[in-house]
C-alpha cells in the first residue's frame, strides 16, 4: 500500500464559540500509532469521532487511502474499528449476544471466534450472566473483546484502558503491538503511557486551541 | 339427607353444572397445594443432595 | 493470526444483509422480552387501559360497547406512542447506535428490523388480544373482523411514522421538540380511518375502503419511512 | 441486639430455622390427618346435608367453598405482611420465608374464591362478573399476591427480594379493610357478612355449621401447605448449614 | 484550610432539613422542566387523550359527557403512573440515589420533595388544567367543583402511592411491568372514590363522603408512604 | 482520636454464588491511605459499597470509632465522602447547580466555597454550562470538586482518577496528601499506581475469593 492510510488537512472544529482546533493536520500510515493528547475538554474525542464519521461538525478534509473520505464511506467503514467513550454494551444481554450482533453488524468481526476472544477478555465463566451484573471494568472488556476478533486495518480506540486492570492493559498493549505489527494502524487517547509500544506518535491538541 | 336420588343429587335441581364446577375447582386448588410443595420438596432435596455429595468427592 | 482484511475479504463476508436483519430482529426482541418490565409496554398498558375504563368510567355493557372501537384505537395508538422513544433511546445511551452508524450494512435494514421487532411487540400482539378485550368492553361481534384487520394494517404505519420521530428526537436532552407533537398529527388520519373501519364492520357497511386507504398508508411509510429514519438517525447523532 | 431481652423463649426459637423445621415436621402429620377429616366430613354435610337455600336453590352449596377460601385468602395476605414486618424489623430469616411461603397459596386461594364467586354469580345475579366493590377489591387482593411473588422473583439477592416484598405487602394492607368494609360502602349487589361477633348469624343452624367446618379445614390445610413449603424454603435457604447437610446426607444414606 | 469536622462543626451545620427540602424540591423542578419534551409528560399525555377521545369515539356532546368524568380520571391516573418510573430511575442511573441514601439528613424530607415536585407538575398541573378539558368535553358545569376538588385530594395519593412503586423497582434491570402490577391495585380505590365523586357532583348529590374518604386515604398516605419509600430505596439500591 | 477509625472483622461477601472474600479484615487509622488492589471483577466496588454501608449484603462486622456502624450509622454518613463509579452529576444541570444540591444534601460541604473548588479542578468558565455537553474528565471532575470541599473525615473513593488527565490527577494526589496530612483518611480503588503519595497501605483482594 503506498501512501498514508489516514491523511487529515486543515481541520477546524469549535463547539459552543470555542475552537478547539484549526489548521490540524497529520496522517496516518500503515503500521502506526497516533496517540491524541491533552487535557480534559481539549476535544480528543471530538477528533476522533470526526475522524470515525460519526461527526460531521466540522471544515478540513479528510482522505482515506487517497480519496475524500466522504466518496469512500462504504469502504472506509468496512476498514474501521471504532471503540467509543460508551463501549455500546446492551447490560441486558449476555457477553456471547452482545458479540455475535457485532459480528452480524460488522463483516470484519468474525463470528466463529466470539468464545475465544471472550476467553482472552478473561470473561471465560461470564458468557450466560448478564452484563448488568459484571463489574465495570468487565463490562468494558466485552466491547474490548471486539478487538480480538477484528480484521479491520485502522482501529479508533477512545480510551480504550478506562477500569481496566494492570495485566489488561498489557494484553490489550500486546494486541495492538501485533495489529501493528501485522500492517494495521490504530489511533488512541489515553491518559495512561503506553508502555510496551515502541512506533508512537502523539498529537497534542493543547496547543490547537484557543482559549 | 336432602336429596331422594342420585341423579337429583348430580342435577342439583338445575345448578348441577355450577355446583359441580365449583367444588372440582376446590378439589384442584387443594390438590395443587399438596403436590406442589410435595414435588418442590422432593426435587430439591435430591438437588442439594447430588450438589454436597460432588462437593464433598471434589475436595 | 489471521491476516487484515482486504477487499476481497470484505466481499465475501460471511453475514449478509439478510443475516443482520434476522440478527437485529432477534436481539430487539430477546431485549424487549428481557426488559419485560417496560412501564410502557404496549400489552400491559392496554390492558391497563382496559381494565380502567369500565371502574372508572361506566360498567354499563351498552355505554361500553359503544365506547369500544374508539377506545381500543386510542389505546392502541397511545401505547404505540408510548412506546416509541425507547426504540432508539437505550442504543443510543449505550453507545450501540454509534456501533450500528458505523456498520458497513445498509442502514435501513437494521431500521427496518427494529420497527419490526417493535411492532410484533407492539401492533401485532395488540391485534391478537384485540379480539378478548373487545369481548370485556361488549363490543359486537360483527366488530370483530373490521377491528382486526384495521388493526393488522394500521398499526404497522403507526411504528414507522412514530420511529421518524424518535430517531430525529434520539440526540435531544433538552429541548422543545417533543417526539408526540412530531408524531401525533401524522396519526390522527390512522386513527380515524381505523375507528371508521371498526364502525362501518359493527353496523355492517362495507369496510373495504377504508382498509384500502390504511393499506395504501402502509405502503407509501414502508416505502420512505425507512429512509427517513436512517437520515435522522446520523444528524441526531452527529449533533 | 439489647431490644431482643423482652422478648419471651419460643420467640429465639422461632428464629432459628433449623428448630422451626424440626417442629414443622413434627406438626404435620397431625394437621394433615384433623385438615382431611374436617374438609371431608364438611363437603359431604354441605352436599348432601345441608338445606337448600329457599332463594337460590342448590346453587346455595357453593357458599361452603367460597366463604372459606375468600376469608383464608385474606388470612393469609394478613399473615405474609406480619411475617414481612418481623423479618424487616427484626431481620428474622424464618419470617422472610414464612412471608415468601405465604404467596402462591394466598394467591391459589384467591384465585378459587373468584372463581367460585364468579361461578355462583352466574345463577344468581346473572352474569359471570359485575364491577361490584367486593369483587373488584378481591381482585385487587389477587393482583397484589402476583405482585409480591413477581417482586420476589425479579430480585436476585435472596435478602433484599424478602425485604422488598415485605414492603410491598405492608402497604397492600391497607385493601383488607376495603374488602371488608366494601359492602357497607357501596350498596352493591353482594351479600354482606354472615358470621359477625356480635349478632347470631342469620342463616339457620344446620346451614353454617357446616359452613364453620370448612373453614376450620380450610385453615387447617393452610396451615398443612404452609409448613410444607416453610420446609422447603428452609432447606434451600440453608444449604450451608452443617445441620441441613447431615438431613441430607443421612437421607441419601438410607 | 479548614479543620476536619468535629462533632461540634456538624452540629450548627448551616443547611438544615428545611433547606434540603427546598433545594431537592427546586432541583426537581428544574430538571423536569429543562427536559420538557418527555413524553410521559403528565400534561402531554394529559391532552392527547383529550383530543384522541372525541377523534376516536364519538364528537357527541351527550355522549362525551357521560364520558368525561371518568376518561379525565383514568387520564390523570395513567399519566401519574407512566411518569412515576423516571422518579428514581434517572437518580439511580447516574449514581445520585447513593449519594442522597449517603446523606446524613433524614431520608424521608428528599423523598418527599421529590414526590411533591412529581406531584406539582403532574396531579397538580392536572388538576389546573382538569377545568378547561372538561369544557372541551362538555361535562356539565355543576361537576366542575367536584371534579377540581377530588383531582386536588387524590392524586397526591397517587404520586405518593406511586413512588412506593417506583423506588421497589428502581434497581431491577429487567422485571419490571411490575411497577404497573404492584401499584394499579392501590390505585384503583382512589379512581372509584374519585370518578364517585365527580358523578355525585353531576348529578347533584352531596360528595363530602367520597372527598372524605379521599382525604383519609391521603392522610395515610401521607404518613407511611415517605417510610416505605425510604426503606425501598435503601432495600433496591443495596441489592 | 485514639484507635483505629473503621475497623473491619471476618467480612464475607459471595454475588451468584462466587465468594468475593471470606475472614477479610483490616483497620484503617486517622492518616493513613488504603488502597484496595484486585483485577477486574475481583470486589473491589463490591467492598467500598460495603463499607460505606450502600449495600448489606455482607456479613461479618465493622467498627466505625469502636462501634458497631449500624448503630452509629448517622454519625458515620456525617463524616464520609463517598465517590463512586458513576459520579453522580445531572446532566442537565449545570455544574453549579450539581454542587449546590450538594451542598445542601451533606452538611460537610461548605457551599460558600462552590466557585471556588470548580475552578479548581478546571471547570472555570464551564460553570454555566449543562453538564451533558462536557467532556467525559470534566463530567467526572464535577463530582471531584466535592473533595475540595468537604471537611469529612473518611474519604471513600471508587476509582477516581478515571478520564482525568494527568495534570488532574497529580493535583487530586496533591489533595489527598494534604487531607492525610490534617488527620483524615482515605479508601480507594484505582487501576493506577499512586506517584507521589507516601504512607499506602495496599490491600489486594485477588487472593481472597474462591474460585
Ligand atoms: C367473583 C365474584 C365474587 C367474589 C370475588 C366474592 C368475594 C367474597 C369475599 C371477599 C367474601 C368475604 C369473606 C369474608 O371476609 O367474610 C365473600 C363472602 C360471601 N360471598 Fe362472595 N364473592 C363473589 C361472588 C359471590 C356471589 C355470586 C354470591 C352469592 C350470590 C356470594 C355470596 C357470598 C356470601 C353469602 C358470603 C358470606 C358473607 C360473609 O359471611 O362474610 N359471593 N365473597
Ligand atoms: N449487581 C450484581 N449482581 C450480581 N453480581 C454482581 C453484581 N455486581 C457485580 N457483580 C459481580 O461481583 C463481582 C465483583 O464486582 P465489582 O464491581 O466489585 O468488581 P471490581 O473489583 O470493582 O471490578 P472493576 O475493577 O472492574 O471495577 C464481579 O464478578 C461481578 O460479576
Ligand atoms: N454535545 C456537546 N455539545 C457542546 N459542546 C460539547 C459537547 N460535547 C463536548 N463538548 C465540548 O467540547 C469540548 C471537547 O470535548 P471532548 O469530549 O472532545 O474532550 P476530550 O478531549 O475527549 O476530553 P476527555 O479527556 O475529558 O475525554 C469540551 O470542552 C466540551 O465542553
Ligand atoms: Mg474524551
Ligand atoms: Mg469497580
Amino acid at each position: 500500500m503506498s501512501g498514508p492510510m489516514l491523511k487529515v488537512e486543515n481541520l477546524f472544529c469549535e463547539r459552543d464559540d470555542r475552537v478547539l482546533f484549526e489548521g490540524l493536520g497529520f496522517s496516518v500510515d500503515a503500521g502506526e500509532i497516533v496517540q491524541i493528547e491533552g487535557a480534559n475538554g481539549s476535544g480528543k474525542t471530538t477528533l476522533l469521532r470526526i475522524l470515525s464519521g460519526l461527526s460531521r461538525n466540522y471544515e478540513g478534509e479528510i482522505y482515506w487511502r487517497g480519496e475524500p473520505i466522504d466518496d469512500v464511506r462504504d469502504q472506509f467503514c468496512r476498514e474501521l474499528l471504532y471503540f467509543g467513550h460508551q463501549p455500546g454494551v446492551k447490560a441486558l444481554l449476555t457477553p456471547e449476544e452482545n458479540l455475535r450482533w457485532y459480528c452480524a453488524l460488522h463483516p470484519s468481526l468474525d463470528a466463529s471466534r466470539v468464545s475465544e476472544a471472550l476467553e482472552q477478555v478473561g470473561l471465560r465463566g461470564f458468557e450466560d450472566v448478564p452484563c448488568h451484573s459484571l463489574s465495570a471494568g468487565q463490562h468494558r472488556r466485552v466491547s474490548l473483546s471486539r478487538l480480538y476478533l477484528s480484521d479491520a486495518p485502522l482501529w479508533i480506540l477512545d480510551e480504550p484502558f478506562t477500569a481496566i486492570d494492570k495485566r489488561g492493559v498489557a494484553a490489550k498493549e500486546a494486541l495492538i503491538g501485533r495489529h501493528i505489527a501485522r500492517g494495521g494502524s490504530v489511533i488512541l487517547t489515553t491518559h495512561q503511557d503506553l508502555q510496551g509500544s515502541s512506533a508512537v506518535r502523539s498529537i497534542n491538541l493543547d496547543q490547537q486551541g484557543g482559549t | 339427607m336432602s336429596f331422594n336420588s342420585i341423579s337429583e343429587f348430580l342435577t342439583m335441581g338445575g345448578h348441577g353444572l355450577y355446583v359441580w364446577l365449583s367444588y372440582g375447582l376446590g378439589l384442584v386448588v387443594i390438590l395443587a397445594n399438596l403436590i406442589a410443595p410435595l414435588q418442590a420438596g422432593k426435587r430439591l432435596r435430591a438437588q442439594l443432595t447430588r450438589r454436597l455429595l460432588r462437593e464433598s468427592n471434589g475436595s | 493470526m489471521a491476516d487484515l482484511l482486504t477487499n476481497a475479504a470484505a466481499e465475501q463476508a460471511q453475514i449478509g444483509p439478510g443475516g443482520l436483519f434476522m440478527a437485529t430482529l432477534r436481539r430487539d426482541l430477546m431485549l424487549s422480552l428481557r426488559r419485560k418490565s417496560e412501564l410502557v409496554n404496549p400489552l400491559i398498558f392496554f390492558l391497563m387501559v382496559i381494565t380502567l375504563f369500565p371502574l372508572g368510567v361506566s360498567p354499563e355493557p351498552g355505554f361500553l360497547a359503544q365506547l369500544a372501537p374508539g377506545a381500543l384505537w386510542v389505546a392502541a395508538l397511545l401505547a404505540t406512542l408510548l412506546s416509541m422513544d425507547g426504540l432508539f433511546r437505550t442504543d443510543f445511551d449505550d453507545g450501540s447506535l454509534e456501533q450500528l452508524l458505523l456498520s458497513p450494512q445498509p442502514l435501513f435494514i437494521v431500521v427496518l428490523a427494529k420497527v419490526l421487532a417493535h411492532w410484533m411487540l407492539s401492533g401485532l400482539a395488540l391485534t391478537l388480544v384485540a379480539p378478548v378485550i373487545a369481548v370485556m368492553l361488549f363490543l359486537p361481534a360483527e366488530g370483530m373482523p373490521g377491528l382486526m384487520l384495521s388493526l393488522l394494517i394500521g398499526t404497522p404505519t403507526l411504528s414507522l411514522v412514530g420511529a421518524i420521530g424518535a430517531a430525529l428526537t434520539v440526540g435531544l436532552k433538552r429541548g422543545g421538540v417533543l417526539i408526540s407533537l412530531l408524531v401525533l398529527p401524522l396519526y390522527i388520519p390512522v386513527l380515524i380511518f381505523g375507528t371508521s373501519a371498526v364502525q362501518a364492520a359493527v353496523t355492517g357497511l362495507p369496510l373495504g375502503g377504508y382498509l384500502a386507504l390504511l393499506g395504501a398508508l402502509l405502503a407509501l411509510g414502508l416505502a420512505l419511512a425507512p429512509l427517513a429514519i436512517g437520515a435522522a438517525l446520523r444528524i441526531s447523532v452527529s449533533g | 441486639m439489647s431490644d431482643k431481652k423482652w422478648m419471651p423463649r419460643w420467640f429465639y426459637q422461632l428464629a432459628s430455622p433449623r428448630w422451626c423445621y424440626q417442629i414443622c415436621g413434627k406438626l404435620l402429620p397431625g394437621f394433615t390427618i384433623a385438615a382431611l377429616v374436617l374438609l371431608i366430613g364438611g363437603t359431604v354435610w354441605a352436599l348432601l346435608f345441608a338445606p337448600a337455600d329457599y332463594q337460590q336453590g342448590n346453587s346455595f352449596r357453593i357458599i361452603y367453598l367460597h366463604v372459606p377460601s375468600a376469608i383464608l385468602a385474606q388470612s393469609c395476605y394478613m399473615l405474609m405482611a406480619i411475617a414481612g414486618a418481623i423479618g424487616l424489623i427484626w431481620k428474622m430469616k424464618v419470617a422472610d420465608m414464612v412471608a415468601k411461603s405465604c404467596a402462591p397459596v394466598g394467591a391459589s386461594l384467591a384465585v378459587l374464591a373468584l372463581l367460585t364467586g364468579a361461578i355462583w354469580g352466574k345463577p344468581t345475579w346473572g352474569s359471570w362478573w359485575v364491577w361490584d366493590a367486593r369483587l373488584t377489591s378481591m381482585l385487587i387482593l389477587f393482583f397484589l399476591y402476583l405482585g409480591v411473588m413477581a417482586l420476589n422473583s425479579a430480585i436476585e439477592s435472596e435478602s433484599t427480594a424478602a425485604q422488598a416484598s415485605a414492603v410491598l405487602a405492608l402497604v397492600g394492607l391497607v385493601n383488607i379493610p376495603i374488602i371488608k368494609y366494601s359492602v357497607e360502602w357501596w350498596n352493591t349487589l353482594h351479600q354482606p357478612a354472615t358470621f359477625k361477633l356480635t349478632e347470631k348469624p342469620a342463616m339457620p343452624a344446620e346451614m353454617w355449621l357446616p359452613l364453620l367446618v370448612m373453614v376450620v379445614g380450610f385453615y387447617l390445610f393452610f396451615a398443612v401447605t404452609l409448613m410444607m413449603r416453610l420446609r422447603n424454603e428452609i432447606l434451600r435457604r440453608e444449604r450451608r448449614a452443617g445441620w441441613v447437610k447431615e438431613i441430607l446426607l443421612s437421607n441419601s444414606a438410607v
